[in-house]
């Protein structure tokens, strides 16, 4: 029988594979728009298995606006990257620095 | 109707949105829009005050003491920021009619977090205003600091929401309900993953108040984004997010009450002790501000930290004085320009006392009282907040928070001094516009006039304390 | 039973490879292709947990919207492939451990958490019948009632995303002629003009 | 009456001190000058009368006028106290002073702020007179630091000098180091007795050694037990030193012949150095249960007379040579004290104001005569030019070296029979060291007057030409001074010291009868011997064979040196505290307040604070890869305390 | 009159100055002449308000007069203000030592003298509130709103290195007073009050106390200043404008005084005699090393600064002796070092605005041409070494007579500051004073003007007067000190020997 703990498990992996996908990255920022999507994805593996285990529907709710919002933050991230790369000409992280100290 | 009531700042702001975005596509005049959007926050907050105490949505939205307190500082935070972007939207380049509609759209979101009492609702409310908040901060479109703070807000706001989702997640599935009273009833001290699902939503929420070590975005963002979105920043997201914290660890953990407090009394001593050093070294006074907004919140958390009545009490008044303050500061920094140009840099400032005595004056009372020196407004924030701590025994805290606005004074001062003791630089035209005047004197009156009467802000953070207790 | 597990195993183990090589990979377009190839796994494992209809939703709003956008983007950027050096091990070895860190302490903390959620008491449930209904319908039921403020508010969410992306990226040129189909129609044979024109010479407007 | 003699000088002093902020104009200058002296002078006539009272009846008087300081217990009055010690104090000081205010006036004719000078010599008689008629310690020390004050004023009178300026420092400080000690007892009079009026302080003092009181009859101070007597009377007496230059405080006796003549005359012979003296007899009923300081007052001022005397041996300053001999007629009168004959020392005060001011004066005169010269190497064969002041100094050296029947005479024989009799510790040494004294003493004046004014002048014609007796208004003071030399002595020997003692002093000293038909007879006639012998010394080795110094000075270089340079005292103190304290001050200013405090302290905590600052902005490195890592520490920590905290 | 809230008028009558003041326009021709007449008619009304309160003042009665108690922020914490024998006079010091200032500000302030004569005036509303408030809170917001217009004026009307002064001066008080702040709550949380009237009278937890009491003391330890937290001072003291010395040494450091002896003796009693003989070590060595460190100073500002650290250092002796001398000696020692030290400055500041130095090498001489300067400065600098006759021994000796009955060790160390001070004091005027006139600059210089004397001479009178007849000061001082002893020995064993005084008293 599947365990909670699997899910959990494999959505904690997920999550920390999205985590160490945004600060081990240095090419270039699309890479780390995805790892925030692989981030949301464990949590909608959190929320689902939960609600399946819990045998409550909210879960499933939850993660439903999880979706949403996540295509929502797409869209704004791409667009936001877009602006950026007209303004600087390029998306490379290591460059992005202009602003710090 | 009835169903409505509840939210219907929410509602009333939300349908003038709508009608504004129609407006300006068709009327190309910005001012109207302005107008009408202030219009709609002063409805908004007569809405707010006028609401009944009372929950909607199968209790997932709260109308308490508590929330009608925070929205009324919200509206006023994005009532002021309008109000500054009008003032510079012409020289700043980001002269778009739908500055303000993004604003409202925000709005809408912090006062959904100030009522928020479920997880779900916390979560989409903080959505709502981040998602906002990304696009306002790289608003100006042509402007590679604006679009690298944008970027970096965004990715990193992401970041922290995945956080918070993952905490929300776990919450969710150790207590088996959404709601912040049912899972107060559910929560069991001793369950570890709840702990961490509560440290994951707090590290998520520290982001949004930039608490240490999750702030690293709030210097950078404040510089690059256009001076009235950063005055944004520092005004209604922060309460909103500290309001989501207060109600989100009081109401649904006071049982692991003090498990949580340990998370809030190191990210309080981490940014009062960090923003008061990293600040001196800023030669941007928008830089500059981030800092100081980072150490404010660390003196707001101090009073989170108590989890006590006067705990939430001193965090009301300090939040209410700190948003008077950052309205003042940042209508100066906008009014800090010559022949239509903004400068940013503290140094820029120089001598200013010789051409604008008034205006320095009023400078250095905000100044003084984001130092925290009585008789000043500043200086009963934190009375406050130390009353608070020390009435919960947080006496180290309150030593350390003391410790580190001393060295925070300095740089306080370091502007007093470069405006007064320094060889002249720019003539700056001064306040020249006169929505800022709406703003500044106010502002500067309320800080200085405080001390005189401070019992009906008090009486006010008493009633808002009132909610949880 | 085995079955399921074995299906949980294969749907997990390609996601935690195809995931780890999103964020590895060289060329981005590779790495949207695994994302892709991530999500349908996921989607894989919703089912497993009887949530048709996110898994569904999955596929059609990830891949089909957000992949596909991801796609367009990293086809209109142009990106600078050519560095050899771009080694995910080679930056941050201090990084990686404390990843490595961060993932074991998550599994620490669940195993050492009381995963029986079976005393856990749901006290608002709305979906008192939804096992006689299906995912589908269940989730239908309460998008519209109980969470329409939600369902409205996510609304919002989208359309800020509209107005951002919009104002953030929509341009407008100056010193392009544009058509304007309203004047066009509503020009009539009093407002045209014909002129004679000599060859050779030209005329003013 | 006694109003008048205190207060008459301090109205005196207002007046001239208003009439100096009047510049260049003669004619308040004179009025300022006639006026201090008569009002000065009409107060000498009232002390002289007091004091002609006292001799029929010692009565005291006590005048309280306002309370000064009422602070809890302590109560301390301004008040006039007048009894036997303080008459015979009053008609020695005004009358020396109305004296000097006249004689001044022929001084410093030259001299262009003299409303300044004579309003100075007001405060001083006004604040010696406070001295003298305190009831109680405060007001006596009120005097104390008066006169201090008023002789700093004086000896830096001449404020372009830059010599005046540091001898009238080094007077006040040297003073101060006394005060230092007279406060201190002051403050264990209070700590033991609860009261500062001397009645009070003296009866609790006799019932303490009596052993009727409650009192504790030691005191702990500075972590040793004393007697609680011994104590006061030391600490009273390191006032005294310093005030009457005692050897160890005496260093700004010499130096402060830097001010004008009559000041030297006036402070730093007749009245001011003798306070000490007053302080010590005054407190004769509380030093009299103090016999261990008794021993200790008898060793320091024998020790001063023998030092004093042989530093003047050698001194070619006029006015030094008499400056070293007022030290050395103090340090007499001191071990006078110590051997308990306070009358004897009170008598030889009482004498030695008149011939020393009649010497000072005369040194004045002489000065005045050979244009500010004071080197008496540089004069000679003078007595031709200037007869009348010849006689006039003679006659105060013969009183001084005790000839025969003149005023010093009897009072200074009266202090070595003391000696000789007593037998408290010490009192042989002084006794000794008090024969010795009268060898040098007589030796030193009279080698003083043989150059001066016998032998061949070593003046240059030009100035030579010029000398030139001093004006009548000069030469009146000096015969008056030169008559009390000369029968002072004889006349009051009996209220003093003699069969009316008793009647005269009251009770107002501790009166001790020693039998004097006991001194055999080679003692009694001893220091009259002395004296001559030392008069044919001088004649010898300075009209006789004058070569004879120059062989001897060469011949014992190194003692010769140690006497010119006062045995060192200056180059000693100059090396353990002047440059000592001013070395720490400035360490601790430039090391301890500069480096350490500051450097520690604010300086260094900003600059720490900077460097972390600085830090903490490289912290911010704009990358966002830094950034999210930063987010996940944060997490990491979170959790990881939880998981220590939680397992 | 006794309806008027006479207190109330004191404090914030400066406030309407400051308001008249900008309403004034000093571009104007004659302006800056009606900004300062306006000033120094303001002060100078609020110095005859405050005599005629003096007049008013009923020196029988011990408890506190002139009350008035208004709510302010709740029931714990209100306006309340009132006055007794201790804090009277240092008001009358505050109000009589403007005016001097605002009259001594008439040719050196050069520049923005409107701000600077606001700063002025919102600075004695501050001042004067110190002295009055009976709520903790309250003084903490006067004691700590004073570093505002002193950083200002300091600041802005400085010297050359008036940035790093004023940041020292700023920082290092602040700095102190946070962790009485934090005592304040921390009382408030104990007593639900901060009513100094009620907190006199209430035994708090003698553990508590001690904590309390160092909160307290590093506060207060700063401001009076005590070493080793004393090198602001000296920095401050010599960028200041002259008047701004004035006040700060007149009246700022008073406030620390005051603050010791109203509170950490009044409401920790048991805390106060526990450490009392760290204030005295502290004291001791603040006095002698202050004091040799002023022999060796070049600034003539310096050595008065270093000077001033030594006679606080009397002030503090004084206080913890816990005896009626020690006490009131310290009260008139620092009435007298308000009256001398603040007349030594303006002294310096003279001759400051003729050649501007204030190094003492480049003066000497000064009699010859300025008789009276000479005349009212040697004064001040007798009362600064505490001759008999001047304030200054008054306070020095009552201190001294107290802290020999409490320690001899002491006493000795103490009493050899006496000497020192005679030495730095009159090398300092033997430098400046005396000698020759040969500097070039010096040629030319006047002798103290209309004003100046004006300024001088009230304040040379007051040296003498209270000299020879301190007994006024002693007759309002005394019963509030009795009344603070008596309250005191209720809660300690105060020594054999004071008992022993107190008794025959």
């Amino acid at each position: 029988m599947i365990q909670l703990e699997q899910f959990l498990i494999l959505s904690s992996l997920i999550f920390s594979i999205g985590v160490i996908g945004i600060f081990l990255n240095r090419k270039n920022v699309i890479v780390i728009l995805m790892s925030i999507e692989l981030i949301l994805l464990a949590v909608n593996i959190n929320l689902v298995s939960f609600s399946y285990f819990l045998g409550d529907l909210t879960g499933q709710i939850f993660a439903l606006f999880v979706l949403t919002v996540a295509a929502a933050e797409a869209a704004i991230g791409l667009a936001i990257l877009v602006v950026y790369n007209r303004n600087a000409g390029n998306v490379e992280i290591e460059n992005i620095n202009s602003l710090k100290g | 109707m009835n169903i409505f009531l509840p939210i219907l700042p929410e509602i009333s702001i939300f349908i003038s949105a709508i009608f504004l975005l129609l407006l300006g596509l068709f009327i190309k005049n910005i001012k109207l829009i302005i107008n009408l959007a202030v219009v709609t926050l002063i409805l908004a907050i007569v809405f707010v005050i006028y609401q009944p105490i009372g929950t909607a949505f199968n209790n997932s939205l709260v109308n308490d003491e508590f929330s009608k307190v925070i929205k009324i500082l919200i509206l006023l935070g994005s009532l002021a920021s309008i109000i500054m972007y009008h003032s510079s939207r012409k020289d700043l380049n980001i002269d778009l009619y739908e500055f303000p509609i993004l604003i409202l759209l925000a709005t809408i979101g912090m006062l959904v977090m100030a009522s928020a009492n479920d997880l779900i609702a916390i979560f989409i409310g903080l959505e709502l205003q981040s998602l906002t908040l990304y696009v306002l901060a790289s608003l100006n479109r042509n402007h590679l600091a604006s679009s690298e703070a944008g970027l970096k807000y965004f990715l990193l706001g992401a970041l922290s929401s995945g956080l918070l989702l993952f905490g929300l997640s776990y919450i969710y599935g150790f207590t088996g309900n959404t709601n912040l009273n049912l899972i107060s009833t559910t929560v069991a001290p001793g369950n570890i993953g709840l702990i961490i699902g509560i440290v994951f939503v707090t590290s998520g929420l520290a982001f949004k108040v930039s608490a240490v070590p999750f702030h690293m975005w709030t210097p950078d963002v404040y510089e690059g984004a256009p001076t009235p979105v950063t005055a944004f920043f520092a005004m209604a997201p922060k309460v909103a997010a500290i309001a989501v914290a207060v109600r989100f660890l009081i109401v649904g953990f006071s049982d692991v009450a003090f498990e949580w407090q340990q998370i809030i009394i190191f990210l309080s001593i981490a940014s009062m002790v960090f923003a008061a050093f990293a600040a001196i070294a800023q030669t941007n006074i928008k830089r500059l501000m981030a800092y100081s907004s980072i150490g404010h919140v660390g003196y707001a958390l101090i009073g989170l930290a108590c989890g006590t009545e006067q705990g939430i009490s001193s965090i009301v008044i300090y939040l209410s004085i700190y948003l008077v303050m950052n309205i003042g500061v940042f209508s100066f920094i906008l009014s800090m320009k010559y022949k239509g140009e903004h400068y940013e840099n503290i140094s820029d400032l120089s001598g200013l006392y010789k051409n604008h005595p008034y205006y320095s004056v009023i400078i250095t009372v905000f100044m003084f009282s984001l130092a925290g020196i009585p008789p000043l407004a500043g200086f009963f924030g934190k009375f406050y907040i130390f009353i608070a701590a020390i009435e919960s025994n947080l006496m180290l805290l309150a030593i350390i928070g003391i410790l580190a606005s001393v060295v925070g004074a300095f740089y306080y001062l370091r502007i007093i001094k470069v405006i007064y003791f320094d060889e002249e630089k720019h003539s700056f035209d001064g306040f020249n516009h006169k929505s800022l005047h709406l703003l500044i004197h106010p502002s500067a009156f309320l800080i200085i006039l405080f001390c005189l009467y401070p019992l009906p802000l008090i009486n006010i953070a008493n009633y808002a304390a009132n909610a949880f207790y | 039973m085995t079955a399921t597990l074995l299906t949980f195993y294969l749907f997990s183990s390609v996601i935690l490879i195809s995931s780890l090589m999103v964020i590895s990979s060289k060329n981005p377009v590779h790495s949207v292709l695994y994302l892709i190839l991530t999500f349908f796994n996921a989607a894989g494992l919703f089912v497993i947990l009887h949530a048709e209809f996110l898994a569904m939703i999955l596929i059609i709003v990830y891949v089909g919207a957000v992949a596909v956008l991801f796609l367009f983007v990293v086809m209109m950027l142009d990106f600078n492939l050519s560095r050899e050096k771009d080694n995910l091990l080679q930056y941050m070895p201090f990084g990686l451990f404390i990843g490595i860190v961060f993932i074991c302490e998550l599994i620490i903390v669940l195993i050492n958490t009381n995963l029986d959620l079976a005393n856990i008491q749901i006290l608002a449930n709305p979906f008192s019948n939804f096992s006689e209904m299906t995912n589908t319908q269940a989730l239908g039921s309460v998008l519209y009632t109980d969470y329409i403020l939600y369902f409205q508010l996510s609304g919002i969410i989208l359309l800020v995303a509209m107005i951002g992306s919009i104002v953030l990226t929509l341009r407008e040129r100056t010193g392009v002629r544009r058509q304007i189909i309203v004047n066009q129609l509503d020009r009539d044979a009093s407002s045209t003009e014909l002129k004679e024109v000599a060859s050779g010479e030209g005329i003013d407007i | 009456m006694y109003h008048a003699i205190v207060f008459l000088p301090l109205l005196g002093f207002f007046i001239a001190g208003l009439l100096s902020f009047v510049k260049n104009n003669p004619a308040s200058d004179k009025v300022a000058q006639i006026l201090t002296a008569t009002l000065v002078s009409v107060a000498a006539l009232y002390s002289i009368y007091a004091f002609t009272i006292n001799i029929v009846d010692a009565k005291v008087v006590h005048i309280k006028l306002f309370d000064w300081i009422a602070v809890g217990s302590l109560v301390v009055s301004w008040a006039i106290y007048v009894d036997p010690v303080t008459r015979i104090m009053l008609v020695v000081i005004t009358s020396v002073s109305a004296l000097v205010h006249i004689y001044s006036i022929g001084y410093m004719s030259h001299d262009s702020s003299k409303p300044r000078f004579m309003a100075y010599l007001s405060l001083f008689t006004f604040t010696m007179l406070a001295l003298v008629t305190a009831d109680n310690f405060l007001q006596l020390f009120f005097g104390w630091e008066g006169v201090g004050l008023a002789s700093y004023l004086l000896i830096g009178f001449w404020y372009k000098k830059p010599t005046a300026n540091a001898a009238s420092i080094k007077a006040f400080v040297v003073n101060r180091i006394g005060d230092f000690g007279l406060a201190l007892g002051i403050f264990a009079i209070f700590y033991l007795f609860g009261s500062l009026d001397y009645q009070v302080v003296f009866s609790k003092a006799e019932a303490l050694a009596a052993g009727t009181s409650n009192i504790s009859d030691t005191i702990n101070f500075f972590g040793y037990q004393f007697g609680s007597i011994n104590l006061i009377c030391f600490l009273l007496f390191i006032g005294a030193m310093g005030k009457s230059a005692q050897i160890f405080l005496h260093t700004w006796l010499p130096d402060a012949m830097e001010g004008p003549t009559p000041v030297s005359a006036l402070i730093h012979a007749a009245t001011m150095v003798t306070a000490g003296v007053f302080l010590v007899v005054r407190c004769s009923p509380m030093y009299d249960l103090a016999p261990d300081v008794l021993s200790f007052i008898t060793l320091i001022g024998a020790s001063t007379a023998i030092f004093a005397a042989s530093v003047g041996l050698v001194q070619n300053d006029i006015k030094r040579v008499i400056a070293y001999s007022t030290c050395s007629q103090l340090g007499y009168m001191f071990f006078a004290v110590g051997v308990g004959a306070y009358g004897a020392a009170m008598f030889h005060l009482f004498t030695h104001a008149f011939f020393k001011a009649l010497l000072f004066l005369g040194a004045g005169s002489v000065i005045h005569a050979v244009n500010d010269e004071q080197d008496i190497r540089k004069m000679g064969g003078l007595s031709t030019y200037i007869p009348l002041t010849h006689i006039l100094m003679i006659i105060g050296t013969i009183s001084l070296m005790g000839f025969p029947f003149t005023a010093g005479y009897y009072s200074k024989d009266a202090i070595i029979e003391s000696a000789y009799l007593a037998s408290s510790g010490f009192s042989s040494y002084a006794f000794i060291v008090g024969l010795l004294g009268v060898v040098m003493t007589s030796f030193y004046s009279w080698r003083l007057m043989f150059l001066t004014f016998n032998g061949k002048s070593r003046i240059d014609e030009d100035n030579l030409s010029k000398v030139h007796e001093s004006p009548a208004i000069m030469l009146v003071p000096l015969i008056v001074l030169a008559i009390g030399a000369l029968f002072s002595g004889y006349l009051f020997k009996n209220y003093f010291i003699g069969s009316s003692s008793e009647l005269f002093w009251g009770h107002s000293i501790a009166l001790h009868h020693a039998d004097h038909h006991d001194i055999p007879f080679l003692i009694y006639y001893a220091p009259m011997l002395l004296g001559f012998i030392g008069f044919f010394l001088a004649w010898y080795m300075y009209l006789k064979n004058k070569q004879l110094p120059h062989d001897l000075a060469k011949l014992n270089g190194p003692l010769y040196n140690f006497l010119l340079n006062k045995w060192y005292f200056d180059e000693i103190y100059n090396f353990i505290f002047v440059k000592p304290a001013r070395a720490t001050g400035l360490f601790l200013w430039k090391q301890i307040d500069g480096y350490i405090i500051d450097g520690f302290g604010p300086d260094g905590i900003s600059k720490l604070v900077l460097n972390l600052s600085l830090r903490a902005k490289k912290i911010q490195s704009g990358y966002i890869y830094h950034y999210a890592f930063a987010i996940l520490i944060g997490v990491s920590i979170f959790i990881t305390y939880f998981i220590y905290k939680g397992i | 009159m006794s309806d008027l809230p006479i207190l109330s008028i004191i404090i914030f009558l400066p406030l309407l100055g400051v308001l008249l003041l900008s309403i004034i326009n000093s571009k104007s021709s004659g302006g800056e002449r009606n900004l300062k007449q306006t000033a120094l008619w303001v002060s100078t009304l609020n110095f005859v308000i405050s005599i005629v309160m003096l007049i008013n003042f009923d020196q029988s009665n011990v408890d506190f007069q002139f009350v008035e108690n208004y709510f302010w922020i709740n029931s714990g914490i209100s306006y309340h203000i009132g006055i007794d024998g201790i804090s009277i006079l240092l008001i009358i010091l505050t109000t009589f030592l403007m005016p001097i200032c605002i009259l001594a500000s008439y040719e050196s302030i050069k520049h923005s003298i409107k701000e600077y004569l606001i700063a002025f005036l919102i600075l004695e509303t501050l001042m004067i509130g110190v002295f009055c408030s009976l709520d903790l809170v309250l003084f903490y917001l006067f004691f700590e709103g004073g570093l505002i217009p002193m950083f200002l004026i300091i600041g802005i009307w400085g010297g050359d290195r008036r940035v790093y002064s004023t940041f020292k001066f700023f920082l290092f008080t602040l700095a102190g007073s946070v962790f009485m702040l934090l005592a304040i709550i921390a009382i408030y949380m104990d007593t639900g009050t901060t009513d100094i009237v009620y907190l006199l009278d209430y035994d708090l937890d003698h553990s508590l106390q001690y904590i309390f009491w160092l909160a307290f003391f590093a506060s207060f330890a700063v401001k009076i200043p005590m070493w080793p937290v004393h090198t602001w001072l000296p920095d401050a003291h010599v960028e200041a404008p002259t008047a701004g010395s004035v006040i700060l040494a007149g009246v700022l450091l008073k406030m620390a005084g005051y603050g010791f002896i109203r509170f950490s003796l009044g409401l920790f009693p048991v805390a106060s005699s526990y450490f009392a003989p760290l204030i005295f070590t502290l004291s001791i060595i603040a006095i002698i090393y202050a004091s040799l460190i002023a022999l060796v100073q070049k600034d003539m500002k310096k050595l008065i600064a270093y000077s001033s650290v030594a006679h606080m250092g009397f002030v503090t002796l004084g206080i913890f002796t816990f005896t009626i001398q020690g006490i009131e000696g310290a009260m008139i020692q620092m009435i007298s070092h308000g009256i001398v030290s603040a007349a030594l400055f303006l002294c310096v500041g003279i001759v400051y605005d003729r050649i501007h130095t204030r190094e003492i090498d480049r003066y000497g001489g000064l009699v010859n041409r300025m008789p009276v300067y000479a005349f009212v400065f040697m004064i001040f600098i007798m009362g600064s070494i505490g001759l008999p006759g001047t304030s200054g021994f008054i306070g020095e000796f009552l201190v001294l007579l107290a802290v020999f009955s409490v320690n001899t060790y002491f006493a000795v160390f103490a009493t050899t500051g006496v000497v020192l001070a005679a030495t730095y004091s009159l090398w300092l005027y033997r430098k400046v004073v005396f000698g020759s006139l040969v500097k070039e600059d010096l040629q030319d210089i006047l002798d103290l003007s209309k004003r100046e004397i004006i300024i001088l001479f009230p304040l040379a009178f007051l040296t003498i007067f209270f000299g020879f007849y301190p007994q006024p000061l002693i007759d309002i001082i005394e019963p509030a000190t009795i009344n603070l002893i008596s309250n005191i020995s209720n809660d300690i064993n105060l020594t054999e020997s004071i008992t022993q005084i107190e008794s025959e008293h």
